[in-house]
């Protein structure tokens, strides 16, 4: 490849462009009004402005990224998370231009985005699915006939769309036509599309996925599982590898599962297969994320493979140098996703200027991160600020690290999640590895119950008087700082301004 | 000097006596012997009875954020009673004596002698700790007195504006 | 505005038009559209004809040093011929008429009328680019003027100081 | 371990304070005067000044570390490497204080750190050992002999110390007497001991060395090679793992060698068996390094164990819980070494503010760094400034990284060897792996042949114009910088001051 274009913006922009200058290959950026300074831009060797401040108008316009794409004589285009990533009609106008699309085929795109369909190939395939409907139902009646029929709970889910919109948990007969009422109404504001199934509902899961990569030459292998069942209203914000629920025996039936599905939809690139774990060890196909997955690094640390450069070359058609044998788990890894959202309040999202920030470092640290300080976060867009991520010998270790490094990351000027992270990894829950999929819920419920230390609080106030009192001291001096012997570098030439 | 602070509520008298690095700091009833030391980027390093604490320190609206050794924590300067002045969008009521909130110093003054304001509407633009900030008027009324112009640097016991409230 | 710098020996003039955010910067026979926008801690963002530079720049002594997309270079600031005064330490010699190197702003002056100066003593510290900077006298003799006060903003044109050099 | 003294500075300092709050243990730093603000302060628990800036009045003097470790109730000391890291008297100090020396015993350092009695150890235990002197020669003549009987060229060296210092090459016998003398000259001013010996010189040889652990109950490992054959003026700049000039046979010999030089001196903890290698295969034990490495993380990347980590759990009196099998070499990992140096001008030390400083980072990136922006490097000490080191699947895709990742590295305010770094990566010579002893003289002669391109040239004259252009924006505007909506905070409460 000459040249990529990078359809994103933020930490995952950021992160594809490392990749490719890693492999010598130049990288173009787009950006939005918004983004002019962002870091995804300041990384960037070109970039094109592809409209305001809206997505909609700039990074989901279609057009405008393929505009900005032969503008720069760009021959591949990498979609990062969210977005255009997994939208099939872009990856067809790209297939259309002759672009290469760094992801599956818009006919793969299309088959896995649609989740009736995909549990029907499922099912012919005997991939194990949750029991529910198979098709889109012709009548409310025929779900309320498929519900009695596999017991309740059920949940009514929307076809389109994910992110659990729509989604209405049903424990009795009764509530259920209630329940279609509301899914369908959101389903339709939602995604346009008011289709809903319903299926039995699985209670306490975990959520493991197992992370493939597969070439354009029918190799497929799977990078092993990531456990992310600490949601909170459906995001994931904690993530890891291995899952403590995953023992060698499961990981290998749910990995050859996930290489089936692969295959049975002619996958190609990196992708990741989703499953509900039950707590009585069974395991059911949820979906495939067909794109880079914000929490790839765990992977990347736990097996040593470049998720995003293999991407590049499978794209490429080059064939996979690394076959099953090859892989081995080696320590754990877990991540924190940074959000810009205030968790005093709710979880709004926050915005502003980054008036201070430190970023945690070190041995098996690392930061993927979309801000630098003096930067002014935007309203417009997904509130990820960066990711966090360690690597060490054992989930403890592991565990121990990442409240090291949370506890040396500072952002000011806006709220984030910093501080709700480490209480979720500090808590006794997370430290037995009890990650069902309602952590949140039972065990984040009481938070902040203590606050602070006195003696945090002290030096805090200390620190607080100690900058005021420099402020008066700076001001009385009229200076802004003392001359240092550094300052004083000796007599310089002078320059000649000639107009 | 004097400051008082609070923090989730509490308040907290803290007074800083000495010459930098060397600071007695005084909580309440606790006494700490603090060596500190400014660093560029708006750290402040300490070493308070032995123990080294590396704080950041920024400003924000009704005070200050101070990051010290992975804990972040909001502290507001100056307590509710205290308050001569309300908040802005606490609209009217209070005086129309408009103090800084922090020492700094004025970048421009937005309003003169006999101007009508209204609650909200910003006065003093005052920089401090590295952050431009507008001082608003908490009630409507008629500009009095403009004690300040741009480059002064003010304390925060100065009166910048005076305004005389409606009715 | 013109500018200019020396890199490695080699003598450019560098002219920029037109107001931020957009620059028509001319080098030579070369033309640069330049789309930029300063960022905190001295950096530079720039989309030159579609390419994207990010630079940092600081001062150094006799000029500036320069980051960009992974280069470091020493940009000297005016040329040898330019020179109107010679560097520190380079002994007496050149004309006593003392300007600023940079635009910057006066933190203090060091000398009065009248007084004896000798080369290589230090007349003037002037702030640019976040750095203080002595100035100091090219050769021995008496000054003649001193034509700013701390607080004063100067460019590079104006003369600061004069020296009338000794026999 | 309850709380650990740290005895030393810089990103040594730093990284084995992380690997102490890693593990849940308070740490506690010491400084000098021109240290109060040093990175390693700013990262402890706690900090306890120890003396004026001169090392020998600080860092190398034993008693004040001593004192600083009682007053903190310290019950551990971690000596980092360099200043008193292998120094016996140290050891047998902290032995007799109760105080845990984290590094092998006073004895073991006492015997490995004498290179004549280490050699006639290593003889006995048929490790393959240079040619040359067993015993400290009882005159001049004794080296005459010698040197005539193994054939010239030989190398003169000093008995104690090392860093290459007093070493001489005498090609013929006509010039050895001047050598010995020169060498006994620096060896009595640098080590206070002029006891030389001869050996062989090998030509061209690698310097391969091997990281081994060691625990207290019998237990050694050794963590595969290192390469460190590019040097200047004997000093290590750029390392990495494997070498290329090793193959599995000779890993394998080599690394059962460097097992039994451990069992031979009685060491515990972590420590490096260097060799160098011949061209023709052949090895050659050449010390012991008793102390934490500075290229350990090339290690750490490649075996997935943290080193710090080892040697605090060793001195804790733990088992290793490692076996030799365990055990694999994964990927490519090359360490470049950042000092404050001035290739320009003779590699002379540069000291002075870091204006601006831009730390690489992303996958397969860490940055052990001891310093930040702002900061003022001081004069007294090594000029070490951090060590960038990467990892990747293979030795290209790690050398592309490290050059990318130096293209991301700014340091601006001092001189330092990024781009020097950045010439050697990206040499041929580099590249095809010919990184034999001689590189620089070899491949580095002749640097600086080309310029920079004009387009870079002309990037830099055009941010240059800008900024001192924004530069009289500002001053005409009156004020440091433009209003943004974000600095209009809203109206603030008022603070009192009571005094």
């Amino acid at each position: 490849m000459k040249k990529i274009l990078i359809a994103n913006r933020g930490e995952i922009a950021v992160r594809v462009a490392r990749a490719c200058r890693d492999m010598g290959i130049p990288v173009a950026a787009v950006y939005s009004d918004a983004d002019r300074v962002s870091l995804h831009v300041l990384e960037a060797d070109e970039a094109v402005r592809i409209g305001p401040a809206p997505a909609l108008e700039s990074y989901l316009d279609i057009e405008a990224v393929i505009a900005a794409a032969r503008k720069v004589g760009a021959d591949a285009i990498h979609p990062g998370y969210g977005f255009l990533a997994e939208n099939w009609q872009f990856a067809k106008r790209c297939e259309d231009e002759g672009l290469k699309f760094i992801g599956p085929s818009s006919k793969a795109l299309h088959l896995v985005g649609d989740k009736i369909r995909s549990r029907e190939t499922m099912l012919a395939e005997d991939v194990p699915i949750i029991p529910g409907m198979l098709g889109a139902p012709d009548s409310d009646d025929e779900c309320l006939e498929k519900a009695n029929e596999i017991g309740y709970p059920v949940l009514v889910k929307a076809s389109a769309g994910g992110g659990g919109k729509g989604m209405q948990v049903v424990r009795s007969e009764g509530d259920l036509m209630n329940a279609i009422e509301t899914s369908r109404r959101v389903a339709k504001s939602a995604f346009g599309d008011d289709t809903v199934y319903v299926e039995k509902l699985i209670e306490r899961p975990r959520h493991i996925e197992f992370q493939i990569l597969a070439d354009e030459h029918g190799n497929v292998v799977h990078l092993f599982e990531r456990e992310c069942s600490i949601q909170r209203r459906h995001q994931k914000i904690v993530e890891e590898s291995p899952s403590t629920a995953v023992d060698s025996d499961l990981r290998a039936r749910m990995g050859e599962t996930a290489v089936k599905v692969a295959r049975a939809v002619g996958y190609a690139n990196a992708g990741t297969v989703e499953f509900l774990l039950d707590e009585d060890g069974s395991f059911y196909f949820l979906e495939v994320n067909a794109r880079i997955q914000v929490e790839h690094p765990v992977t990347e640390f736990v097996t040593g493979i470049d998720l995003v450069r293999e991407q590049i070359l499978i794209a490429s058609g080059e064939k996979l140098d690394i076959t099953q044998d090859d892989l081995m788990q080696r320590g754990h890894a877990i991540e924190c996703r940074i959000y810009a959202e205030d968790p005093a309040n709710g979880f709004l999202p926050s915005s502003g200027k980054i008036l201070s920030l430190l970023e945690p470092a070190g041995p098996g640290v690392r930061h993927d991160c979309g801000i630098y300080e003096g930067w002014e976060v935007p309203v417009h867009y997904d509130p990820i600020l960066s990711k966090l991520i360690v690597h060490a010998a054992d989930r403890e270790a592991a565990r121990l690290r990442m409240l090291r490094a949370l506890s040396e990351f500072a952002i000011l000027g806006i709220a984030t999640t910093i501080d709700y992270l480490r209480e979720i990894i500090a808590s006794d829950a997370f430290a037995a590895g009890e990650t069902q999929t309602d952590f949140i819920e039972k065990h984040m419920a009481n938070r902040h119950a203590d606050g602070p230390d006195d003696d945090v609080v002290h030096a805090a106030l200390i620190a607080g008087a100690l900058s005021l009192s420099a402020e008066v001291g700076r001001r009385v001096a009229g200076r802004r700082r003392e001359l240092s012997p550094w300052d004083t570098l000796g007599g310089w030439s002078i320059g000649r301004e000639t107009s | 000097m004097e400051y008082e602070f609070s923090v989730a509520g509490e308040k907290y008298a803290v007074r800083v006596e000495g010459k930098p690095p060397h600071a007695r700091v005084v909580i309440g009833e606790r006494k700490y012997e603090v060596d500190w030391s400014q660093v560029p980027g708006g750290v402040i390093s300490m070493i308070v009875d032995g123990e080294s604490r590396t704080a950041r320190v920024a400003a924000r609206d009704g005070g200050l954020v101070v990051w010290v050794d992975g804990h972040r924590l909001d502290l507001d300067v100056g307590t509710a009673e205290d308050e001569s002045v309300g908040r802005a969008g606490g609209g009217a009521g209070g005086s129309g004596i408009i103090k800084a909130p922090m020492p700094g110093s004025v970048v421009k003054v937005l309003v003169s002698e006999g101007e009508e304001v209204s609650a909200g509407q910003s006065l003093v633009i005052v920089e401090a700790m590295k952050m431009e900030n507008e001082v608003r008027s908490p009630l409507d009324g008629v500009v009095k007195a403009v004690n300040v112009s741009a480059g002064d640097s003010v304390g925060t016991s100065e009166t910048m504006v005076e305004v005389e409230p409606a009715e």
